[in-house]
């Protein structure tokens, strides 16, 4: 039986093409006997083009609520090695900075105890260890702890926060991604392995409007790094690429800053810093010659997420600007408000972008404390639908 | 409670980065002047002390084996002093200083079956999922998917030929954990029948109210069968998002012949130009079909196609469509506008046509 | 008493001042002893900051179930003259053209029963007689038939189509506006004077996309002129501008054109027009030397009203371009099939535009036998969320 | 039933406005060559014929008496042959062919104060409604609002020198039967207190399911006073749209010290450069001043001036607005911006800021 299990022909042909392969991947661990299990009952999910998993299953590591996923198969009679394939979410070190060395230790530590399987990284971010059967969770745990790893979120706390790798290579990053993350990721321990929240809160950080990890798109709270004064224009650079042919100025440059506050006169680029919506396009194409001004910091969004249930959010400006200066208390701090009055109010399984929208925003800021500036809306309300309050009434 | 359980701390957090950095970051942390991209998949950061950082990215198909990450702790250590990252898509990035130590890098991770490439104005890996490897909400494959795709469009992981870079992501199911509703391209799993439901276990391991409470239609109704309580749906107002078998494993929508993939286009996630945008739907069904799913690969490479020859330099999918409308990019493409296209969500209205600007009206 | 009533401290301050002053009209009127009440009322409402006037109340005339609106006053005793004070509204000729002959005539019969105060016109079109006691409800009516005027519409039924004076007068009319109104309003007689929808149906026809008579946001068929081919220009003229110094063609025209398809050499002037909107702006400005092009017709737009219930909306797409030509057939046929829908499943006050968000556009297209076209839409769905319908399955 | 009822027809439907067509537009119908605009308030349309039509605007305050329409019509046979036209803005226009005529007809329209203009790059007049001339329903008076606005802003209905053309509306309560939601500025009359409820006419002239159906906030909900069936008023739900009201006498809104105005900006109908945009919320409230409400005049007045001297040629006010962007807009008009100025009705969240592209922001 073991033999017909490891016939996997369907799966053979996507060892073929230039793309590297999962099933070599798979097949490279498969004398683990959770991963031969595991290419064998692909291979019947690529045969009945279903998948062989059942929902969830309450497993983890003593202490947390969160950090591991527990799955298991619906034909563990037949393949009895992967009948219990959890996963457990390691929190990577911010930027997924890693040495050899440490890396090593970390595969041995996955060898003795796993599938020898991993996700390098999980869509959060996480350092994902695929396939645990239920009795290595814990020890697994220990060994990773001892070795100054962590693990990640999952379930309805903090999710392991991400950023791209900002000041560590990144001449545009505004601020210390690297180092917000990881203070933030620190402070709120208790928050990340103890789901006590509505439903799951993640925090991105980039280090500019490019957003490299997506932040806007993908996280509660996403950070993203911007300045508040000029550009700064190298005029000699700009001109060596307009000499060398490399940029045509309004073709590639000022037809295409969206608030078109830019002039090329032939020789010298001037910009209308008030109307520049620091959108980093005029700066990724002049790379050696533009640059973000130098009063920098970061500016804060909230409530982006994937579409269950109301529809998929972008994020929306909460703080228009903040310096980044460590420990990040003015960040800390505002999480901690959100917490508190989603925490109270919103509903279970609600994300706090959809708890904003149920209670308005307006309402949302006065909860938590923060000022209306017009900058958190892309224009006013159209509908005359004002709840005004009687205090208000009364003056 | 504590029986068998080795030593162990909690709450440590993640390991501090810093001491993983190389030495070249360390010392210009912060301080980088400008940065070049000599060649597909290497970057070349230049820092204000005129010290150099090479990074080499290559790709990875996520889903690694220990003995891989094995191979890329050997190949750092033989090329960048054991110092490597990862990427927010799962590339591998090695760290050099070593100017004449990229190509022999280049070449040795091309031997190893994990090319090099993915910056500047390409197709980079592909943020995906865990279909049906892991997870019992997917109605397709992930990696596999992923897999065909790139194999299709490897000529623009490693060459910088498009007009600009171009996200593709892929999720298995409506939850979306791939950035899927922000990409220039997605591929998303989506099943097409209604819950089946298991009356028995809905008795076991789900509760009513919130089973009835997670349809976003309205379309679970609390039901008795058989003297107990459960559950019942109403077909016509199924749109089978799944999520009230997110919360009720008795309400099963997986289906080998319903299920299948959709394509998406036209989303982004950097402020680049244009704000940030949703994807949008080009296709709403596409069969599923492994191991190579040959229909999803050509629809997408179809789409590439259309893009790489129609758009202008540093036009991301979705600005271009905008600039050339939607009823241009059916044309173009080929793709059939339905109903399904037009929104019948919450804010459908906000995306009906209220204006007269129109492009020319074919005859 | 009369004398206190005449007494308008208040109302006579808005009799000073260069803008016509309704206060004087009014005046003009008082010896009209309605008109006179109505004067003390309303200068007790500026004292008091309050209307005077009660809700509705179900006067007409025979056989019709539209066109006056009923008011009574809640001061009957103080201001009996205007104790009863309808309104009538007469159906304005297409464009709003009339001779001085057939305005005195129409005055002879105000004068007669009414007020002798009008509005020149209504908000949606119609001529309207203010302030009609309701014995003098028939008379009136019965001298304007005879006078060739029919009343207009009111309560849940097709309200009196309006139109800009389109080909009388405007080059830009892309079709004939005032005929497609005259006729659209005579096909539909019995829709106008019979209340049988579920709310009130509007048409407004606008010769050309600037849309003088607002359709687009007023009403619930919205058919505005456009065309499908190249806009003519007459490059001499194009010159002359320039050369007169009238107009800077990048600054006004070029970079002002929303899909930026234009381009001027310095001596021609070049449209992309498979990417002109048919916005109007290059037409309006240089508007002795372009103009629409020879391919006209118009658009028809669904679904415009104002915020109640479920906040305004604008008229969207329903057909990208249609010929127009007498007697619109099409126009008619499509009227009907949307109100044979919306009339069956429509609610009750749920204006056509609020139905569609309510079915959905793809449902409703099918329902009165459209095809989807992209034109329809800004844009593609961006969320998951889609009724695939079992036949289609069963493909 | 047909007691007292004179002879008459029905369904004959409006006059045919041919009969009421001077003769050159009857000749030149649809063959007009191009238009120019001499002054303010003249417009001169040439057709291919070479045929010359000129039409005089004068404004009107809609409200006009009988005896204003007969000095028109006297007016009309002095100088256009007895032919003239009302405009969809409620002004009148004088329809001639005798070039010679113009100066003297203006003249005599100045003198009967109907002041000639509103052509061009100017405010023409005002599309209001009834207020407490007729409505029920009104937060506010209607003419007496536009007058007052009107007198200060007169010099702009005379000259064309403003940027682009301005279109102001005026409606006395939500249901904004003036153009109110698609205006460059517009004046909406509004209540603040939730409905005081007279039970005894609920009792006899309301159906309580479609009031409690009206309320788009559930607010209304079904209870019993006095042993009757009624309706009560859940007071934090309510923001004051009187649809109650409008299916319900018995629930009045108004209310001497808490209706007032507020002021809207920044909407457009035409397709013009820009597609057709909704008005927006500038401020939440003035108080009722009759009879000339200063504070609402200056605030209109205000932002015109302000628009006047930043916005560019052809710039109608939304796309200056959107141009410099909203804070900037607050800042130069000195306008605070409120919680209430942030959306919370059904598509709230669409208008929320989901981008990086932030214009300068101050210290
Ligand atoms: C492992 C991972 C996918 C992957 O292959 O990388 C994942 C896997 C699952 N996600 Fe996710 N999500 C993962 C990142 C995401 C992301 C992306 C991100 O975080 O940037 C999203 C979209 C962003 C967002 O949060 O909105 C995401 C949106 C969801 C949702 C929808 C949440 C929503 O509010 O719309 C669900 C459904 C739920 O929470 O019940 C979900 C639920 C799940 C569950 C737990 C399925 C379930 O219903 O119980 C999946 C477990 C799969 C498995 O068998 O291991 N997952 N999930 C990612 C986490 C790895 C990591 O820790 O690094
Ligand atoms: C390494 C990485 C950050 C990290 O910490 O991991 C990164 C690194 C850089 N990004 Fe990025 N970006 C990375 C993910 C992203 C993402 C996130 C994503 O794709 O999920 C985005 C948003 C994508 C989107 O809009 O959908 C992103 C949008 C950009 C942009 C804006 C592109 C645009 O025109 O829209 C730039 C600027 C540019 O390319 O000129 C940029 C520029 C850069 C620069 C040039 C910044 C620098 O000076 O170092 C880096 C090399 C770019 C390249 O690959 O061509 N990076 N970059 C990520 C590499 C992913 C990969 O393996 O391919
Ligand atoms: C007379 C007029 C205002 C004016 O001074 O010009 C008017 C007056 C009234 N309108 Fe209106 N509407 C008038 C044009 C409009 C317009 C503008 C248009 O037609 O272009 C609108 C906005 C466009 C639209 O239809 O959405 C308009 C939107 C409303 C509404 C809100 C309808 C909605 O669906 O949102 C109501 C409330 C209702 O229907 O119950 C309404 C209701 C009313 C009522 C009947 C009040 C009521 O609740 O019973 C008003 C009677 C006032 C009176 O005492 O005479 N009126 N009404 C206009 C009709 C004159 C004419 O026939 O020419
Ligand atoms: C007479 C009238 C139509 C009618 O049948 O009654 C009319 C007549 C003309 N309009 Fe208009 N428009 C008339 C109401 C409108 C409206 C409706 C409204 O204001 O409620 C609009 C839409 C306004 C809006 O967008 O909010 C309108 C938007 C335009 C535009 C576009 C302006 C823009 O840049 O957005 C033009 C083109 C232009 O001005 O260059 C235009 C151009 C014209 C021209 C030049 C057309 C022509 O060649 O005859 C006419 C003289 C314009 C002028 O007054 O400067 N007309 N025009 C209306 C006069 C109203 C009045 O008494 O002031
Ligand atoms: S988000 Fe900005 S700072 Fe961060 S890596 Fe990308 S470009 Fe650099
Ligand atoms: S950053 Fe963007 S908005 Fe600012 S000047 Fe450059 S292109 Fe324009
Ligand atoms: S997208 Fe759906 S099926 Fe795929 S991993 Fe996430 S929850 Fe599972
Ligand atoms: S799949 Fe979604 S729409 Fe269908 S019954 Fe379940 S929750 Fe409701
Ligand atoms: S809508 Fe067009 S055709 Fe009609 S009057 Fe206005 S500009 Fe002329
Ligand atoms: S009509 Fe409008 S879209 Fe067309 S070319 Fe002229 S300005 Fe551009
Ligand atoms: S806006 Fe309101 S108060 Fe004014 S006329 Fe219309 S319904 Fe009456
Ligand atoms: S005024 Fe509007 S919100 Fe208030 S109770 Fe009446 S219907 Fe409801």
């Amino acid at each position: 039986m073991t033999d017909k299990k490891r016939d996997t022909p369907l799966l053979d042909e996507l060892e073929t093409g230039p793309w590297p392969s999962f099933v070599k991947e798979l097949k490279k661990s498969a004398d683990n006997p959770m991963t031969g299990d595991l290419l064998g009952l692909l291979e019947r999910s690529y045969e009945e083009k279903i998948g062989h998993w059942k929902h969830g299953g309450l497993v983890g590591v003593m202490g947390y609520g969160g950090g591991v996923i527990g799955r298991y198969n619906d034909l563990p009679e037949e393949f009895p090695h992967c009948a219990q394939f959890h996963t457990l979410r390691v929190n990577q070190p911010a930027g997924w900075f890693y040495t050899s060395d440490v890396l090593r230790k970390l595969c041995d530590i996955w060898e003795k105890h796993g599938s020898g399987v991993t996700n390098m990284h999980g869509s959060t971010g996480d350092l994902v260890l695929l396939g645990c059967p239920t009795e290595a969770l814990e020890p697994v745990f220990a060994e990773l702890t001892e070795l100054g790893f962590d693990l990640g979120g999952s379930g309805s706390d903090v999710r392991t926060p991400s950023c791209c790798c900002g000041e560590s290579r990144c001449e545009w990053a505004c601020y210390d991604t690297m180092a917000a993350t990881h203070e933030i990721t620190n402070e709120f321990q208790d928050e990340l392995h103890r789901p006590a929240f509505p439903y799951k809160f993640k925090f991105k950080m980039s280090g500019c409007p490019n957003d490299c990890v997506a932040s806007i798109a993908r996280s509660d709270m996403s950070i993203i790094g911007t300045w508040r004064d000029d550009i700064k224009i190298d005029q000699e650079k700009v001109r060596q690429y307009v000499a060398s042919g490399e940029v045509d100025m309004r073709r590639d440059v000022t037809s295409r800053c969206p608030t078109r506050c830019m002039r090329w006169d032939g020789t010298t680029l001037s910009i209308d810093n008030s109307n520049c919506v620091k959108c980093m396009h005029c700066i990724n194409v002049l790379h050696l010659a533009l640059s973000p001004g130098d009063d920098r910091g970061a500016m804060i969004l909230i409530g982006a997420k994937a579409p269950i249930i109301g529809g998929a959010l972008l994020a929306s400006v909460l703080v228009p600007f903040l310096k980044m200066e460590p420990p990040y208390d003015d960040i800390k701090e505002l999480a901690e408000a959100i917490w508190d009055v989603w925490g109270e109010h919103g509903n279970n399984r609600e994300r706090v972008g959809e708890f904003i929208q149920r209670v308005g925003l307006g309402n949302f800021l006065e909860q938590i404390g923060l000022d209306p500036v017009p900058e958190m809306v892309i224009q006013p309300r159209t509908n005359p639908y004002i709840f005004f309050e009687s205090d208000e009434e009364e003056e | 409670m504590s029986q068998n359980i080795p030593q162990r701390k909690t709450d440590i957090g993640p390991p501090d980065y810093k001491q993983f950095l190389p030495p070249v970051i360390k010392k210009n942390y912060g301080q980088w002047a400008y940065h070049e991209n000599p060649k597909p998949g290497v970057l070349m950061h230049v820092a204000k002390s005129g010290d150099r950082l090479y990074s080499v990215r290559a790709a990875t198909p996520r889903l690694v084996s220990i003995e891989t990450i094995r191979l890329f702790a050997d190949i750092a250590d033989e090329f960048t002093g054991g110092y490597l990252r990862w990427t927010s898509r799962n590339n591998v990035e090695f760290l050099l200083t070593d100017e004449t130590k990229i190509d022999p890098l280049i070449e040795r991770l091309h031997k190893e079956g994990y090319p090099v490439g993915g910056t500047g104005p390409a197709i980079t890996n592909i943020v995906h999922t865990q279909g049906w490897i892991h997870c019992h909400s997917a109605a397709s494959d992930a990696s596999g998917v992923v897999k065909s795709v790139m194999d299709e469009l490897y000529e623009y992981f490693v060459a910088m030929k498009l007009p600009a870079k171009l996200r593709i992501a892929y999720a298995c199911c409506l939850n979306m954990c791939g950035a899927v509703h922000c990409s220039d391209i997605a591929i998303l799993g989506i099943h097409r029948r209604a819950p089946q439901i298991d009356h028995t276990q809905v008795r076991s391991v789900c509760e009513v109210p919130s089973t009835v409470a997670a349809c976003p239609t309205g379309a679970v109704r609390p039901t008795t069968v058989n003297g107990h309580e459960s559950v019942e749906v109403i077909e016509e107002q199924c749109m089978f998002c799944a999520n009230c078998y997110t919360v009720c494993p008795a309400m099963k929508l997986n289906d080998p012949e319903q299920d299948g993939l959709s394509i998406w286009v036209g989303g982004k996630v950097s402020n680049a130009r244009s704000e940030p945008k949703f994807s949008k739907l080009a296709i709403p069904y596409i069969p599923n079909n492994p191991p190579r799913w040959p229909e999803a690969v050509n629809a997408v490479k179809n789409i590439v196609e259309v893009y790489a020859a129609g758009a202008r330099k540093y036009e991301r999918m979705g600005e271009w469509i905008e600039r050339i409308g939607w009823p241009k990019f059916f044309e173009l493409t080929g793709i059939e506008f339905t109903k399904y296209h037009i929104d019948d969500f919450t804010h459908a209205g906000e995306s009906y046509k209220r204006s007269a600007h129109l492009r020319q009206v074919k005859e």
